[in-house]
């Protein structure tokens, strides 16, 4: 999907040991980071998580309580916002609503003295970009959300900045808007070749559209990689939890199918559900079980197996074929759930 | 019952205060500007109930209401600019600097005077611009004339007074900006004197606005202050007051009042689209 | 941080030099009660507690105190009741001449208090033939504090929308039962914020007072109007509003900690 | 001698007053009264416990008593004809309006005792009478004085030119009364600097003369640092220094230089206008049995002196200097001096029918005066 | 799943010919339903397409232009809100601010005069129910989203209604937390019994919970069926579109690779991805074509092909075992794509 970081030119932001406490509360609580240029970078994790803290110490907004931010290579830590090369594309999108679409997205260039006419041409470039053409004139409040999002986005990119920050810009909108918009974005990013550095607690989100993932718990990483290894190889159940459904084996469970102690997660569309009178196929891990519950999503079924030996795993069946009304009377079957020994991933326990 | 019929509780809710404001009130204006078309018996100061436009002629052709009434507009225009200039910065902070503890402090700080007697805050400020007093001592100590009693000494008593009627109005617009308008100005490249003016500026207008109608007629109204730091200047509201509570002409006081009525009336139709009334 | 280290500084300079300048002349008068001289010459020759001693023995200024404090509760319980079926009426329907009606509520404080002042003068006597008394301040002071009490109650309801009493319906709960178990409490800072401004309002006036105070009663404007025109009797009037600055600090605090959200304090917003 | 003395006049106008019956006998106190008075005419005790001549008249008479003040004769007389009071203490250029538009009623002298101890030149005069028949009690007087600050004010001013004459070395810190009957003032200085013009009385003024006065009161106006019209506004201009010369009331002077400020008074050259307060009677009074009773307490000696005293002025009643606090309180006011009354002119109403006897001519009214006024102060 | 609706024992909500316009907009355009008894019935449409209008309507907030809501049978057309046996969910909970959780639960309960123990009971089971006990002390604005929606939940419960309607009850919460809801949501319904009526704009969320879904679109019900079948037989093109991913084959691509003219659609998960080179099977369709573009989404990859026969069609396959490096390294390769014939489902144009 994206060359690995070492190849890249150089080094767009960097984060040493990067710390804010409010009064009592740690929001973030040493951040080492380095985002190579024209990467598409996603900071995940839970509410509260200080993802938005480290966002806002990097544009400027708040000040480090320890730690360097280098932009780069130069250390930028206590500059203003003003004096530094980011922009920031709000949660709220935080479009002027006194300015028209143009105006607001002229602001950057206005204020940096850009004469009328090249501002002018600047911008209606932005607007193409963002396909809003001919709606310069409008006021904020007479767009819908996902037109103000691009305004947004416009706005901060006609400043053509090192590096964009992205607070959960799709946060507001619907899904299917979202789903679109998350396209775009991604489109555009390859387009104008900028560091994204995008903030978000939708982990499908994260998966689809970044090269590299800081999964976030507590002020702290958890793990940082990119899409498949974060989800093919959790470092932490935490973050198996949290990055997909949570599969876990553990203890006897553990112990019973796998053949070792320990605590393993299995994503659910790697298990196979077969009748439980199925021969055991040879490298595979074998699980017998009853069909608890089945839901159908369409794309696919889920079904949730009480397994003989404790605990519980959820399956996902690709509906590729087959009559749905057969999956759903599986409710209550004894089944054999297998697996690959190696997509039952051992994490560190927590 | 009430719930299949809006019209009705929308009666029963506008009634009461329509009476009040619509007839009662208005009634006692369209009274007052009738009067202004009689006339009054110069000695006994009876009203007489003939339609005649002398008040107005009189108004009209007399040099000195016109000089009284644009003295007047102007230090209604003055006086609401100090307002502005002097509420700004302190509303800025008390919206956007200060802590939640703090805020609510100076909140109260600001509140408080307007507890203090109106005349004695005129006549504490009647004090200070005495010769001796705490401006004159002021501007002697730098080398200047104290201006005194007079127009200047005005404006600030006037300022000094309605001062709480601006800030509040201005403080709330702010409070009502959003932090991340001002990060999103800064973030693009602003500093902070360009966001000021193109982003806090524009966004508080309306507010100000808000506030200066209280200001302009607060002033436009005035009869006590000026006379007591306005030296020998008069304002609309003494030949008013003049005319009703010391000559007992009505009718002539009537047709002065209508100018303070029309300027606010122009106002209020100039500012309706600044949305100045939603932010009273 | 949303503003510049600077500008925080410049700021908070300034603002200490404005609050300094609207202490300045409330020190003044706290001085000067204290001033021997009479007619509070400045700077004082010697200070003494006479006129203080004198003050609290002044009938006349406890019982016009008296009447401002009941002229003040009765004009802001009017101004509550009518500000607030305004507030609502313009909220919650959509009519033909809602401008004007929100244009008319703005208007006695928007037009100079002299001619509200003597339109009701006027009126009272001619077309009402209403004695001037009590009632008539009432009145008059209830008729401009409406628009306080109108902007506070406004612009809660336009923040709190009306799904909070489409709520208590769906559960079940009358129109009377939703107004006191739902929408009051919800208004209930606003009418205190207010409230509170009104009061202040009408405690403070003197010009329309001065045309609608009958013989019989006199507010502590007009008290203090009229001593500052009597021999010797200036100085009490200091001791009277150095109190009231004093003592006004509970019911601006106390209003400020009820009502909760600062940003309801205003002349509305 | 006749240079001042409205009084010689006893025609006044030659309007016809509304028919309005007096009062035979007096019948028992209506239990309540509504006094409406100049401040410190009609003290209760409420500002200063010491100030007191109200609670005495309401235990002898049971007249409970509500006080309502005015700042000028003209908020007086539109405060009267709301018909809310019982009684009035009418300055002269209030009285003549009030009996003109029947607000009060002839006063039966003969039932007020105290009226006997009244010095006999305030009666009958015409700004408390009209055809012989009183309609009030006089109750005080007092002269609108010229005032300076002894130490800025060098030699002692003996005429009003020094706040008249365009050349006045005190110019920026004179003082005038903020009123148009201060027009008066001018007039009378004109009488006497002017006497082309012929005005006879200052009150009585037709266009050409009041034209004149108009026109000396604007270019009075380059002088003035501020027009007075309350005490305290006066005492405080004079302590600063704000003002060092200006008309002024012999109680001014005295609460200034109870400050220890350095002024001093005088009755210039050209004479001086001045006040004789009467007390009347509202025609729709609904208590004037205690109306009457106030009449004469408020004119019996010991509530005169305290008047007298607590305001600054001279009392009406000669018996009154025996009760003063101050001794020297009715030699300070001239009180009693008829050679010293003879020199003041006192407030009148200024009627369209000229006061001084001319039918030829019309004269200003007071609503003439009132615009003229407005205009003079621009 | 659930019964047929015939077999159940009543109707709980019927709208005959339902209208209901604003000035020149229509909101709704005529809707008729009938919905039985314990049914899990969802409102599901674009934004704009009458949903709301329809749900205030049935609770009483609205007045519809013409038309009739009968409760149980019973016409309640004129009625105020109060004085229907129905529920509501609002979408931003509606919790009363000033109240704490018990006595925003207990709410109905007060104003209908049941006494202060039983009330109590009551609200302490209905919170029990959403598995909130213990939270009854705090303020609405002490609770995470979730915890709110829950209160809500109880608020409408402990009423007992015949009918609940939510109004986009989980559109506030984050992905992760709608997940949890949906399922809670689900078993709730089970338990209690209660016809819920469920508004929303997620097709995902519609599909999982549901009985039956009308699909609204311009103020009208475009088609009315159970998830399985409007999954996969939808009758229209705008019901393809907004349920799953519409990918259509039409003109002369479905008359090469079908074999007849018309507008057909697939759905992505029904495709199977083969090299180019493969042998075709009988009974299924193919089509060549070459990959344009591959997402990873975790559980799945997305291709999207562009067919030589012109158009393209998006492929889902599941992450079930393979490395992902394998997939994303498709991009450019020339594949085959079958699926079965009966999955192409032609669509009345539109
Ligand atoms: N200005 C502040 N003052 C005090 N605490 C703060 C402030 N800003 C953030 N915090 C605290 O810091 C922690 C991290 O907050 P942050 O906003 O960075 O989280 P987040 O990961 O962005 O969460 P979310 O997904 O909810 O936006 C939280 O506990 C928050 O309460
Ligand atoms: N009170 C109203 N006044 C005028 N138009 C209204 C009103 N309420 C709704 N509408 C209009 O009716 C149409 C349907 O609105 P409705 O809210 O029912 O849509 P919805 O399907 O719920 O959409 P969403 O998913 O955005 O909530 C829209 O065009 C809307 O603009
Ligand atoms: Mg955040
Ligand atoms: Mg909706």
């Amino acid at each position: 999907m994206s060359a690995p970081v070492e190849e890249r030119v150089g080094t767009a932001v960097s984060l040493r040991g990067l710390r804010k406490s409010f009064g009592e509360v740690v929001a973030v609580d040493g951040v080492d980071l380095d985002l190579a240029e024209g990467e598409f970078f996603s900071m995940l994790g839970p509410s509260g998580s200080g993802k938005t803290t480290v966002l806002r110490m990097i544009a400027g907004f708040e000040e480090p309580t320890a730690g360097q931010i280098l932009l780069g290579g130069v250390d930028v830590t206590g500059r203003p916002p003003y004096a530094r090369d980011v922009n920031t594309v709000f949660q709220d999108y935080a479009l002027f609503p006194h300015m028209s679409v143009l105006q607001n997205v002229e602001y950057g260039l206005r204020v940096k003295g850009v004469d009328r006419r090249a501002r002018r041409t600047q911008a209606g470039e932005a607007l193409e970009t963002v396909r809003l053409s001919g709606f310069g004139d409008r006021k904020p409040s007479q767009l819908s959300g996902g037109q103000r999002q691009r305004v947004a986005l416009a706005r901060a990119l006609v400043n053509r900045p090192k590096v964009l920050l992205l607070d959960e810009p799709l946060g507001a909108l619907d899904l299917k808007l979202r789903r679109e918009m998350q396209l775009e974005l991604k489109a555009l990013q390859r387009d104008v070749g900028i560091t994204f550095v995008f903030v978000t607690h939708d982990q499908e989100e994260a998966l689809t559209m970044s090269d590299r993932i800081a999964v976030f718990n507590g002020g702290r990483i958890e793990q940082l990689a990119g899409p498949a290894e974060l989800y093919e190889r959790p470092a932490t159940a935490f973050v198996a939890g949290f990055v997909g459904t949570s599969n876990l084996l553990a203890d006897d469970a553990a112990e019973a199918i796998i053949g070792v102690p320990g605590v393993f997660t299995v994503r659910p569309e790697k298990i196979r559900l077969q009748p439980a009178g199925a021969p055991a196929e040879p490298g595979r891990c074998t699980a017998l079980g009853v069909v608890r519950e089945v839901v159908y999503l369409g794309a696919a079924t889920q079904s949730v197996v009480d397994l003989d030996a404790g605990g519980s795993l959820l399956v996902l069946q690709q509906n590729e074929g087959g009559s749905v009304q057969d999956k759903l009377e599986l409710r209550g079957a004894q089944v054999r759930l297998t697996w690959h020994r190696e997509h039952a991933v051992e994490i560190g326990g927590q | 019952m009430l719930h299949r019929h809006p019209r009705v509780r929308l009666a029963l809710l506008l009634g009461p205060p329509m009476l009040w404001l619509g007839v009662a009130y208005l009634g006692a204006l369209a009274a007052l500007f009738v009067t202004a078309l009689w006339t009054q018996n110069g000695f006994t100061g009876v009203i007489e109930r003939q339609w005649t436009l002398d008040s107005f002629r009189t108004l009209f052709t007399e040099d000195v209401y016109r000089t009284i009434a644009l003295r007047t507009i102007g230090v209604a225009v003055l006086v609401t600019l100090v307002d502005a200039v002097v509420a700004f910065p302190i509303a800025l902070y008390m919206s956007k600097v200060a802590r939640p503890g703090l805020r609510r402090i100076l909140l109260v700080a600001v509140l408080m005077p307007l507890w203090a007697s109106y005349l004695v805050k005129a006549y504490a400020w009647r004090g200070m611009f005495s010769e001796g007093g705490l401006v004159s001592s002021a501007f002697n100590a730098v080398g200047l004339e104290s201006p005194g009693y007079g127009l200047t000494a005005t404006v600030v008593t006037l300022a000094y007074l309605w001062l709480p009627y601006m800030i509040l109005p201005i403080y709330a617009g702010l409070e009502r900006l959003p932090n991340s308008l001002l990060e999103a100005s800064a973030d693009l490249g602003a500093r902070t004197g360009h966001t000021i003016r193109r982003v806090i500026v524009p966004v508080v207008i309306p507010a100000m606005v808000a506030g200066s109608i209280f200001t302009f007629s607060l002033t436009l109204g005035d009869y006590i202050a000026v006379r007591i730091v306005g030296g020998t200047n008069q304002l609309l509201g003494n030949v008013v007051y003049d005319n009703v509570g010391a000559a007992n002409n009505l009718p002539f006081a009537a047709a002065v009042a209508t100018i303070p009525v029309v300027v606010m009336l122009v106002y209020l139709a100039a500012v309706r689209r600044t949305g100045a009334m939603e932010n009273l | 941080m949303t503003l510049s280290g600077p500008t925080r500084v410049v700021l908070r300079v300034l603002t200490g030099l404005i609050l300094v300048a609207i202490y300045v002349p409330l020190l003044l008068v706290l001085v000067n009660s204290f001033n021997v001289n009479k007619t509070f010459a400045w700077p004082p020759r010697d200070f003494t507690l006479e006129w203080w001693r004198r003050a609290a023995e002044s009938q006349g200024a406890l019982d016009a105190l008296w009447v401002s404090v009941r002229v003040g509760l009765a004009a802001t319980a009017i101004a509550l009741v009518l500000g607030t079926m305004i507030a609502f009426a313009l909220q919650r329907f959509s009519f033909y001449g809602r401008d004007t009606v929100s244009l008319l509520v703005i208007l006695p404080i928007a037009l100079p208090g002299i001619v509200t002042g003597i339109a009701l003068n006027n009126a009272f006597r001619t077309l009402f033939g209403l004695e001037l008394g009590f009632i008539t301040i009432v009145v008059a002071h209830a008729t401009f504090c409406i628009v306080t009490v109108f902007n506070n109650v406004i612009a809660r309801l336009r923040r709190t929308g009306l799904q909070l009493e489409q709520a208590s319906a769906d559960l079940g709960a009358s129109a009377f039962q939703t107004f006191r178990l739902v929408t009051f409490p919800m208004i209930r800072s606003a009418l205190l914020a207010g409230g509170l401004l009104a009061f202040a309002l009408s405690f403070d006036e003197i010009i329309v007072t001065t045309f609608t105070a009958g013989a019989n009663q006199q507010t502590l404007p007009i008290w203090i109007f009229n001593n500052l025109f009597r021999p010797n009797q200036a100085p009490i009037v200091n001791v009277v509003a150095a109190a009231l600055i004093v003592i006004s600090v509970v019911p601006v605090y106390l209003a400020q900690r009820l009502s909760g959200d600062t940003d309801s304090v205003g002349p509305g917003r | 001698g006749d240079s001042g003395g409205s009084g010689s006049n006893d025609t006044a106008g030659g309007f016809t007053p509304p028919d309005l019956k007096k009062l035979e006998t007096l019948g028992a106190g209506e239990g309540k009264l509504s006094v409406l008075a100049w401040p410190g005419y009609a003290e209760d005790g409420s500002n200063d416990p010491k100030v007191d001549w109200v609670s005495s008249f309401e235990k002898e008479t049971g007249c409970q008593v509500t006080v309502k003040t005015f700042g000028t004769s003209d908020e007086a007389v539109s405060l009267m004809k709301t018909g809310q009071y019982d009684v009035v203490s009418a300055s002269g250029d209030a009285s003549l309006r009030l009996i003109a538009g029947g607000v009060v009623e002839p006063v039966n002298t003969g039932l007020i005792k105290n009226y006997a101890d009244v010095y006999p030149f305030l009666k009958d005069r015409p700004w408390n009478s009209v055809k012989g028949q009183m309609y009030g009690v006089p109750h005080g007087y007092g002269a609108n004085l010229l005032m300076w600050r002894t130490d800025k004010v060098k030699p002692a001013p003996t005429s009003w030119s020094a706040v008249f004459d365009a050349n006045s070395p005190y110019k920026g810190a004179v003082t005038a009364y903020d009123s148009p009957i201060y027009i008066a003032d001018a007039a009378m200085y004109l009488m006497a600097t002017k006497p082309e013009l012929g005005i006879k009385n200052p009150y009585a003024l037709d266009d050409k003369q009041f034209q004149a006065a108009v026109d000396l009161l604007k270019q009075q106006k380059g002088l003035v640092s501020e027009y007075w019209s309350d005490y305290l506004k006066e005492v405080q201009a004079f302590t600063s220094g704000n003002s060092v010369i200006g008309t002024t009331w012999q109680v001014i002077a005295n609460v200034a230089k109870g400050e220890k400020v350095p002024v001093d008074v005088t009755v210039p050259t050209e004479g001086v206008t001045g006040w004789s307060d009467t007390w009347m009677l509202s025609a729709t009074s609904k208590s004037k049995n205690c109306g009457y009773l106030w009449m004469n307490h408020i004119v019996s000696p010991k509530a005169n002196a305290a008047v007298a005293e607590y305001f600054g002025e001279s009392p009406s009643n000669g018996k009154a200097c025996a009760e003063t606090a101050d001794k020297n309180h009715c030699t300070t006011f001239h009180a009693g001096d008829q050679a010293y009354s003879e020199k003041i002119w006192y407030w009148t109403t200024p009627i369209e029918q000229c006061l001084d006897g001319r039918t030829d001519v019309k004269c200003a009214d007071y609503a003439k005066w009132t615009q003229a006024w407005t205009s003079i102060k621009g």
